[in-house]
């Protein structure tokens, strides 16, 4: 059950111009938060911004004996709503509305789990690395962005033990290009016998071009998806994408709620806004 | 206190429903919202078989509102009696079915259906939707056709019949006037407002189906003229909304003439705002000494304020 | 870059226009606003004679809207052209001047007057002001009463002649047809949307003359729709408005069908937007490799965005 | 000339559930304003709340060296605009328009400043009551609330060297009752030799009942309306209040520009709308 909680801003990370990390006291909603899960913030007190907007829950914050006391947001500014979040002050106050959404099924040894993230598709994959560290599952970050400046926060998965596979397109760190390279590579030295699930976030392209690769190297891939979302709770059918229901014919399917984790051979890739 | 509305053959316990098509099929808040507070919980349109509506981009914010074309996405009359009337009853709710028709046979077979099955209230006739061509709107938007829907869904069903009007007219009132006249209990007011965003970069609408519909805090001070419109020429029962934010925001609909509200935009917003929205009306009536909401209705005191002091 | 703009006789450097009831009669803005560096000034709508209009309060905000019934106050025209075109002119305005009439008489006799006037550059005619009882909307609410008076001005003044039309109808284009028809020089719309909001605690309206105009970023997906809807049926010059807050908003409307585009309510919010909104369109054009902004005019792209790839 | 400064708050000084006073940095704003002038605040960054709200400058802030650096507002929280400005954080930026309006025009010595205040209507005259120290001007304030707790700032007069008449309605301090009965019986005493002007702020029953007072006693009286502003500049005729212009017929004239401080004696005031 979502909680709607009215709470305080803590911290205000700026990372660049672009980027930040807003940290909210809300004990209630780190409790019951699940990687991969995600809640709607009101951007604003009045009514416009109107809607709330959907985050990633980036991390799970701790209070000194280590009990939840609130969650974090990994922000980039693309319009209103985010630009005012890139603003915030701490003290303010906003209304956070969450855990919402279907999350990552973590995998256990002797299974890898592999994350791969296009840009601000890294949201996610703090808490689903956590979790997967709690599991002691082998775990790899693939993460490309355009340029070494748009990489943040490795250091904070490095921190959890996983291994990192950094891309940027104009070749400024990690592998020049794109991120889908070195996990193709990557599938194709991995026996079969050794197995290894995808978890992916980013441009819609990049996750067709995962889902396209997990299919032929036989891995199972979850992909979370960025749609517009008028409520997130299954009110308004803004949200929806062209998913088959048991291998069935593909229906319009709400990604707020039977999302933002799909089962990626489960999607219309075709029928697919690009965002 | 006494907040309940009389519709028809129907009592609500109080005069807040969720909109149609902003509350899925209800069942879907059920955790969040008890639906047995609600007066009454309106489904999103139905037609008699399943569709999936529009292509996304299906909505776009717009300042204090939101253009939506969802294109009525639906499951079909049939599965909703099957799989989600059942759950709504489980949870006592009291449910409002929204219809849809490409064509009038639509409209009264769908209508038929609906009056067979165990646990509907009423049903809503959207004769208003401006997202899809055929049917609905076509009606709604002249006077005969208006007549011709609802006289003909009155014949088949013992129901309450609401025509929900749409607000793309010259003269709403007259819109009200020929539902009244057709035999509908009551009219609900206002559907969206048809409208467009336009992507300057791409020069692309910004929704696939280039209009939608234009709902929200927005267009909440023409609704509620228009409720006020309706309330001097018909005497059936009026749902009205519009951009309902705040129990203010329902009392001055219901003052300016409406039995009943429905929220819809701002459920998205604040999906806990129900017993928000119920205090906020207890708090009123209490300050007021009204004992019967219904008592405000179109209460709206329209007497000169001033003398005019100086030559206009 | 040329941002020029052609309505009639009359060239305008930019298509940016303060919008009529929003801008005083301009000189008030001269410590503020650069005027010759506008496309026009639209100046408040102006009668015969001078009038106080309705009593205050006059206005009341509404979410990102206000409601306005300022019921046209104004100095007459006699007066307008003795105190306040000499100003305009020293400022180097172009000079749009807004004009009403409670009788077909009125607006020939008005238009008249400004025809003999230096320094006037175009007649907006105000036939969709809401907030008068007499004249007016009663013109602009009727095909024949919008064909009777712009035929009737167009027969006085070589001025062009741009009828302002209400958005409060369910066919905003025959409307549009109508003015063309008639000899319109240019259509400019949308006038705003008739409206009401109700004090719950007193239960009497917020305006003392009960029902107002809505204007504002609120209403501007209606508008944009409007216009879209206009470009496909006239060839003439289209001067759309409501709501417009930046650039984008303008290169919305302007691509939507707009030849020109006027700014009201968010001049009161920023009465520094002037600069700002230009120098969007400079950039804009730039970004885009556009020379004449004229060239985007009516170009939004309504070709299907996908094949429909599922049954609906 | 007014000016547009996108304003940093400095301090947001809660005086109690209602009222709270706002610093901002505007040292364009701060060297220009004139006492009695007001601003227009922009009080969110989206669209809703929409109009700028009108505000008295309450304080001319002065850096180190004395030179102007800000201004502050006295601010009640009636509506929207003004609960958020109740609830501003420092850092936080917000629009500031002005100085705006006609100013009130102090007297000199030997006449005296009678300044009377209802409520909120304190805000125009600690500028006016600075303007009047450097005068050398003999200044009382009658300042008149409901009760003790809401009279606020009454030190920062004393400090000026404002005599101070304090007047609650449930004389919980200073005079039970009216600040018009105190202000009465004052103008009763004063020999007609010894001239006195009246500055009224405050609530338009008080301001009526105080402009009777003056004509009554012959006392020149500057009123300072507070009327629903949509833009400040003049441009969309809302704040109109019924005034004679020179003893002529009466008009609806625009506050905002030809006020706020209106001749008491030009109001017609049985034409105003009571607030
Ligand atoms: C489940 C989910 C989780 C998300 N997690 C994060 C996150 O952790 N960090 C983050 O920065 N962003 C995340 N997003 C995207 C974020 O919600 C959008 O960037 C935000 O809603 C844009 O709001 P805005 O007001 O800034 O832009 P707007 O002005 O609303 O829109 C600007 C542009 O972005 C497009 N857009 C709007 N909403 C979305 C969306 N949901 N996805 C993609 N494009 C959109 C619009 O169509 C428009 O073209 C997530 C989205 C979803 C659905
Ligand atoms: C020249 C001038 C100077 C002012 N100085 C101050 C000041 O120093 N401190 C201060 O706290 N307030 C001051 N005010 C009043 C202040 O502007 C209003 O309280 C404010 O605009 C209300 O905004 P809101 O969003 O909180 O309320 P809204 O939600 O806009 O309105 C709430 C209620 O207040 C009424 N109202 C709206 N505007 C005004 C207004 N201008 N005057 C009176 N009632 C209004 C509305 O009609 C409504 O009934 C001043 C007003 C003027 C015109
Ligand atoms: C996403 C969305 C879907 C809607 N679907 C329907 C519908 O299926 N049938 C209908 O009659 N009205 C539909 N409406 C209109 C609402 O029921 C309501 O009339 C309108 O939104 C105005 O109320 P509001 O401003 O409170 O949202 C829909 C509105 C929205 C925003
Ligand atoms: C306070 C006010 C006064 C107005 N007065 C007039 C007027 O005198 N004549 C007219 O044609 N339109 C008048 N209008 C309408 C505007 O010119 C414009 O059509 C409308 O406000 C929509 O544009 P906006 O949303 O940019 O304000 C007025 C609008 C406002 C808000
Ligand atoms: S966001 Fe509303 S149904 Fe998914
Ligand atoms: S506030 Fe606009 S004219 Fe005075």
């Amino acid at each position: 059950m979502p909680l709607d909680v009215d709470a305080r801003v803590i911290a205000n990370r700026r990372l660049s111009a672009d980027y930040n990390v807003v940290a909210f006291e809300a004990p209630a909603i780190a409790r019951a938060a699940r990687p991969g899960q995600f809640v709607m913030i009101k951007t604003s007190r009045g009514l416009d911004p109107l809607l709330r907007r959907p985050f990633s829950i980036f991390e799970v914050l701790r209070d000194e004996t280590g009990a939840p006391s609130g969650i974090s947001i990994f922000n980039k500014r693309i319009g209103a709503g985010t630009s005012l979040l890139a603003q915030v002050e701490p003290g303010e106050r906003l209304q956070v509305l969450g855990p919402l959404g279907r999350p990552f099924e973590p995998v256990d040894p002797p299974a890898d789990a592999w994350m791969i993230a296009g840009g601000v598709g890294l949201a996610p994959f703090l808490t689903l690395a956590e979790a997967l560290a709690v599991r002691r599952t082998r775990t790899t970050l693939f993460y490309g962005a355009r340029r070494a400046g748009e990489l943040y926060c490795v250091d904070l998965f490095d921190a959890l033990g996983v291994r990192v596979v950094l891309a940027t397109e104009d070749g400024s760190r990690g592998v020049p290009g794109r991120i889908t390279a070195p996990l193709e590579a990557a599938l194709g030295e991995r026996p079969l016998g050794e197995p290894v699930k995808l978890f992916v976030c980013g441009p819609t392209p990049m996750m067709r071009a995962c889902a396209g690769l997990a299919r032929v190297h036989g891995r199972a891939c979850d992909v979370s998806l960025e749609q517009v979302m008028g409520c997130g709770l299954g009110g308004c059918y803004s949200c929806v994408v062209p998913a088959r229901r048991d291998e069935g014919h593909p229906h319009h399917t709400r990604t707020c709620i039977e999302g933002p984790v799909f089962d990626a051979q489960r999607i219309v890739w075709d029928a697919m806004q690009p965002h | 206190m006494d907040l309940s509305v009389t519709i028809g053959s129907l009592t609500l316990a109080n005069p807040l429903i969720a909109a149609s098509g902003c509350f899925g099929y209800g069942v879907e808040y059920g955790d969040v919202v008890d639906l047995a507070s609600l007066g009454a919980v309106a489904v999103k349109g139905l037609f008699l078989t399943e569709r999936e509506g529009h292509a996304p981009p299906r909505i776009v914010e717009t300042p204090s509102g939101m253009l939506n074309a969802i294109g009525l996405q639906g499951i079909g009359v049939h599965r909703f009696i099957a799989q989600q009337l059942p759950a709504l009853r489980a949870r006592r709710a009291t449910v409002i079915v929204n219809i849809c028709g490409t064509t009038l046979e639509e409209y009264v077979e769908v209508a038929r259906i609906l009056s067979d099955a165990d646990g509907v209230g009423a049903l809503e006739l959207n004769i208003s939707c401006p997202n899809i061509k055929e049917g609905g709107i076509t009606f709604g938007c002249s006077l005969p056709g208006t007549h011709a829907v609802v006289s003909a869904v009155r014949k088949v069903t013992r129901l309450p019949v609401i025509p929900k009007l749409t607000p793309n007219v010259t003269d709403v009132a007259s819109f009200a006037r020929a539902a009244e006249e057709s035999g509908a209990d009551a009219i609900s007011l206002v559907n969206t407002f048809l409208a467009m965003a336009i992507d300057v970069h791409t020069r692309r609408p910004r929704l696939t189906n280039i209009v939608g519909g234009l709902s929200g805090p927005a267009i909440r001070p023409i609704a509620v003229r228009m409720v006020y419109e309706c309330r001097r020429v018909v005497k059936i029962p009026i749902i009205g909304m519009g951009g309902i934010a705040t129990a203010e925001d329902a009392l001055e609909f219901m003052i300016a003439g409406a039995n009943a509200v429905q929220v819809g935009t701002m459920n998205f917003v604040d999906p806990f705002i129900w017993p928000k929205l119920m205090d906020g009306l207890h708090a009123y009536m209490a300050a007021h000494g009204i004992v019967r909401l219904q008592d405000i209705v179109g209460t709206v005191d329209t007497t000169a304020r001033q003398n005019s002091w100086i030559s206009s």
